[in-house]
């Protein structure tokens, strides 16, 4: 399977990479990440203007037309960046109207979405519980009930909210009966919180798309993870050659300096294995499901060593507040356990290998 | 074949519960003070400092001390004083200071009247602590002092500081090094609360803008400050007993294995977080066992390794972070997010998580103690 | 609890030390290891006669008096040496003779063992069954069946047999119907084999010791490892002092030296936990459960993969049959299996610590 | 916006198929050098070696070199003959060797007919390998030669050796080196079979006791072998497909898994095995995936990381590694002994455990590929 990029994705990608280089320097970052939320919702909303809003959305409804290898090659940077937002989120609703929408239903949101005007989020685990097949709520023919760790809370005008059988339901934010909570979250660059629904009016989808959005937003997570980790790796290799204790450089020690080969290593082949995986979800689905499970154990669970290991290279500068490390070590954290901890994904892989 | 000296140690025991049960009145006694003064004239606290600056003099036996504190911290009766003082100042001026020093610092140190930062760290001096720059240079009978401390800890609580200097900007890096002592409470001496990874502060950093001590306020030589720090840095690194810390953090994380819920039952029914759970288990009384061995080996008046506390430091690190992972494992999505913040909750060890972190930093890096234990226990080549 | 040893002990210990020395040099040991019978038994044999035979046999029948803490104590320099001979099956034998067997089966059997005339040995496994409680041989009243992986089938005299309910028989090595396999072992310096027994006629003994005759043998078994791995580091400690690459002893490459400190620390507190482990089973066996199978799991398992790294730390030569390195590896692997792996023994002492 | 690359590589893939399906009988085949001129003649082995030396000549394709290996060992169709000889051999002495050289070595060495000993290592020289001690002194014609290899693979099957030796002791010690060819079959030259460490004899050590070579059969100049023998090892850090000794391995040991009893059950049945299995595969997917990136990267004529040898190496002897500790795990009593010699049962994994040391060792240890990718991949300083 041909998973590389091409030229034109390339320079697609350098785009998007330098707008983040410019609008999320180390102290707009750090800002957003302390609750300026003028300047996350400013670095996000350019973002989705860029064209990116509309990245998996069929181009006759404005957007883009890409696959989940295109999608997940922005998360990658978008996760190098540290940028705030609810990006995920926001291209997995995208991606479910795209895919289980009516046609109505894609007419009504896809063109705002694409063009960066209607941020759109989902809204899938209750508790712990990220699987489709435990989902529990319904919408016979009203939706009551929560759903937790959603990311785009305060952003999103529309949720596509899993329902049992892997059906998903349309909510607009509007909608009376529904309300949210903010939560105090570990990764700050994408809180997260609970929305509620009393009695909500809402629109199912035609199609039962749960299993195939669990798959993608697997594969999403693994794709910012990379990027967090490869970020952590870059800083903390660059941080070795200025940094002098006893005189040299600590990367000229060897401990030093074989650590950050590991880390490398590391992080090598894990651009290609989420690629790969994204590219077996555009392109054979039927194997999708496995892939995507074991990617997201495998990345999501390295990458936060990775950046845990990073942060304590450091010394005591990682350690504090100011030093950015904890944005992407949190980050991390955030992807190892959203949808499922590695544990559950490699039991799942296990399975589905038919182990 | 068995060394008969169990006796004689629960013989001590007994002595220090029945004292306890004479004199501590549990948790509702507020007045410490006075009873740590019954606790100093029965020779249980401070019992390597001499009784002329309030201490209760005692010949030095690990074992006699270990079952102090084991029994103390059992009805949580309060021992020494806490913070920087009496466990770092205190034995460094004893070992270094002039008399007038000891006789105007220690005993109000031991009461906890004066509290004290220690001002060691700097940006560019980490592990390499030698390469200090803050300076301080002698302008008349004063010590005029420039420069910036990070990582002081209790600062905040603290009157005084003991800090390290550089008064010969021309010798070798060690050799330029002087110990000062210093009231904090003066214009020069700026505060400020160090923001961690988990949000909290518990320590400082410090700016010294021509902040001012006496001449006479030097511990040792001018120039020798590096020596006399080394001191107190012996004394950080107490060997018997390092492994209550590692007892303490694992209790905590089998209760959260036990309270919380994983897949549907409590995660401690689960067969890789209890293979875990085994796996740390073992580690941890490995290491208590080591601590133990250390306390009965200086029982015995006998040597332990040279660099043991390099040993247990790294071992008890290690089994800290291998901790943090584990509860990262248990938390599983309660480590996304708390509904409220310091909630009680399993997502509060996201702190202890990002704590773990410093586990590899606090008392020397983990490649110090490498260093350390290399360079002391395998004679291997100095870097 | 204290279980320091006493200058006596240390005395005694040093004595067995420097016997080991003499006797046991890296030409004899390879020699021993590659089959030659004369010089192993020579060895094991010279080990009985300075006293050991009778370590934890009662004064009254000879022996020494002596508990775990003694037998495991001279069992590590016994693995620290790699010597060769079921040592640590006899020790077994001895005590499950002297805390199971009756008066005329200790009168029988004991001072000839602490004599060093009788060599003895424990056959308790079944295929992999290493638990009393999966013991299935009976004796009713004589013995069919068979024991696996048995040390000492060629030097013993007498073995004690494991059976149904942790009892506990003596069977003599000629009496009829008893037959010997050896197998191909990993640890040459200790080969196992199968022991068949038809209609063979055997003595049970009064006491059911089996479960305290496992906690013993799990402690052995550690401090057999924490000797085999203790070795393995202070002898690549002196390799990388003296091998020079790129004009400098290997030690003085951080990487290296930062290697071995991590397995002198991994293999430090090997030393205290053996012994408290032993010490708890001679003073308070309420305890001894829990403590056998979890020093079992630990030490047996990190002292294998210690004695993997320290052989990959050689390079080349590490990886050839002339050199030592293997003895003792093979000898951690033996340990790591025999009597049940660190994974059973570490989920038993989860169960006994009602986790 | 996907690359339209694709299609290309399956024509060329069924025009692989089509012509073993016509080529190639199968097993019962046994006249290889038949088939492999037939593989010749239409460029698909020896695609990088001139016509005239017995190649085809094929423009460097490393996408089509990898559906050509994959296609041949579908039908487990004979490709490029193994040793020493074609793989490193053939393309140092097309870098650096003599026309006559060419000539008179290449053709018979593509054939199988001379096969190659590789004499690098020696007792002192092993990750310092420019350290040889091993020396040639020109006598007359005659190169005369003195010392000892060790690891020197296929010596026994090998009529010829190119070997390094030390031909200007006063120079440093990289600029002293000669890169000579020797024939073996002569009195000077000993070889001892060197039993590894789980009793098998794949390498051998070589004594050379006044071995004699013609002065003219010294590859590249005087003095300059070590850059000569630098052309081969990059031959020996071939990325793309380096994966597949993972996927086999992994293989491997999911087979023992499943016929393994462990507690009375298949070992693929207990969740901490089964959890490590997964966790295996998933840097086995990884491996393969980074395999492919390099693959495709390649295809499209761009450029991979600087390190990319040592990352596909370092990261393929920690999955040896833990494959190695997986089959401990689940061999578990089997681990102590087999019933007989070669047992095929989980018992011969005692082996596989032993050879996987050895993934530490060849090619370079991880040590030496770390400092590759720590000054190549990520510019730190050199050592």
């Amino acid at each position: 399977m041909d998973f590389a990029l091409s030229d034109d994705q390339l320079t697609f990608i350098d785009q998007v990479d330098r707008y983040l280089r410019d609008t999320c320097p180390p102290d707009r970052l750090h800002k957003a990440f302390d609750g300026n939320e003028a300047i996350a919702s400013e670095i996000f909303q350019g973002l989705l203007e860029l064209g990116l809003g509309g990245l998996v959305a069929p181009e006759e409804h404005g957007g883009l037309g890409l696959g989940l290898l295109e999608a997940a090659s922005i998360t990658e940077r978008i996760g190098f960046a540290g940028a705030p937002g609810p990006w995920v989120s926001h291209v997995l609703a995208v991606l479910a109207i795209a895919n289980a929408g009516s046609d109505a239903q894609k007419a009504r949101w896809l063109p705002g979405m694409a063009a960066g005007e209607i941020v759109g989020a989902v809204a899938l685990m209750e508790g712990s519980a990220w699987s489709p097949e435990d989902w529990k709520l319904s919408a016979s023919p009203r939706l009551s009930g929560a759903k937790d760790y959603v990311m785009g809370l305060r952003e999103a005008q529309v949720f596509v909210v899993g329902l049992a059988g892997g059906q998903l339901a349309l909510v607009e934010s509007t909608a009376p009966g529904v309300s949210m909570t903010p939560w105090f979250s570990t990764d700050m660059t994408r809180p997260v919180g609970q929305i509620g629904f009393d009695n909500v009016a809402c629109e199912v989808m035609p199609q039962a798309y749960g299993a195939e959005l669990l798959d993608a937003a697997l594969t999403l997570a693994s794709a910012d993870s990379h990027g967090a980790s490869a970020r952590m790796v870059e800083d903390i290799v660059e941080y070795s050659k200025t940094r002098v204790q006893f005189d040299r450089p600590i990367a000229a020690f060897q401990a030093v300096k074989h650590k950050l080969a590991d880390l490398a290593t590391a992080v090598e082949p894990n651009g290609p294995l989420y690629r790969q995986t994204a590219a077996i979800f555009d392109q054979t689905p039927d194997d999708s499901h496995r892939a995507a499970a074991l990617a997201k154990a495998h990345i999501t669970e390295v990458a936060s060593n990775i950046c845990r290991i990073a942060t304590e290279s450091y010394g005591g500068i990682g350690y504090t507040w100011e030093h950015s490390a904890h944005i992407w070590l949190r980050r991390a954290m955030f992807n190892y356990a959203w949808m499922g901890t590695p544990a559950v994904h490699r039991a799942r892989a296990a399975d589905l290998a038919g182990w | 074949m068995l060394a008969p000296v169990a006796s004689e140690q629960e013989t001590f025991r007994k002595e220090v519960k029945a004292f306890l049960k004479e004199n501590w009145l549990g948790a509702a006694d507020r007045d410490a003070s006075a009873f740590r003064k019954k606790a100093v004239a029965a020779g249980y606290v401070y019992r390597s400092i001499p009784k002329i600056y309030g201490g209760s003099e005692q010949a030095a036996d690990p074992v006699k001390a270990h079952i102090i504190r084991e029994e103390f911290d059992k009805v949580r009766a309060p021992r020494e004083v806490g913070g920087n003082g009496p466990g770092l100042l205190a034995p460094t001026l004893l070992a270094c200071g002039e008399d007038w020093q000891k006789e105007m610092f220690i005993p109000k140190t031991l009461t906890g009247e004066y509290r004290w930062a220690q001002g060691y760290s700097e940006p560019g001096a980490g592990s390499d602590l030698a390469n200090i720059r803050t300076s301080a240079v002698l302008e008349g009978d004063e010590w005029v002092i420039n420069g910036q401390k990070v990582w002081t800890s209790d600062a905040h609580n603290s009157i005084f500081m003991f800090i390290l200097v550089r008064t010969e900007p021309d010798a070798p890096k060690h050799q330029g090094i002087s110990y000062l002592l210093l009231d904090m409470r003066q214009p020069g001496v700026t505060v400020r609360p160090l923001k961690q990874i988990t949000g909290e502060a518990h320590f400082n950093e410090i700016f010294l803008d021509n902040a001012r001590t006496p001449k006479n306020w030097i511990v040792g030589e001018r120039g020798k400050g590096w020596i006399v720090s080394r001191t107190t840095l012996v004394h950080e690194r107490n060997t018997v007993g390092a492994s209550m810390g590692s007892d303490h953090l694992f209790n905590q994380v089998l209760k959260l294995a036990r309270t919380t819920e994983l897949n549907g039952r409590p995660a401690i029914e689960d067969p890789l977080i209890r293979d875990e759970l085994g796996r740390i288990y073992a580690r941890v009384s490995a290491h208590r066992a080591a601590g133990q061995h250390a306390q009965n080996l200086a029982g015995a008046g006998r040597e332990g390794s040279p660099a043991a506390g390099g040993f247990t430091k790294l071992y008890g690190s290690a089994i800290s972070e291998s901790i943090g992972l584990l509860a990262q494992r248990i938390m599983a999505d309660h480590a996304m997010a708390q509904p409220v913040e310091n909630h009680a909750g399993p997502g509060r060890w996201v702190r202890q998580y990002l704590n773990s972190i410093a586990a590899q930093l606090g008392g020397g890096t983990s490649n110090m103690q490498r260093n350390q234990i290399a360079e002391r226990a395998l004679g291997l080549p100095r870097d």
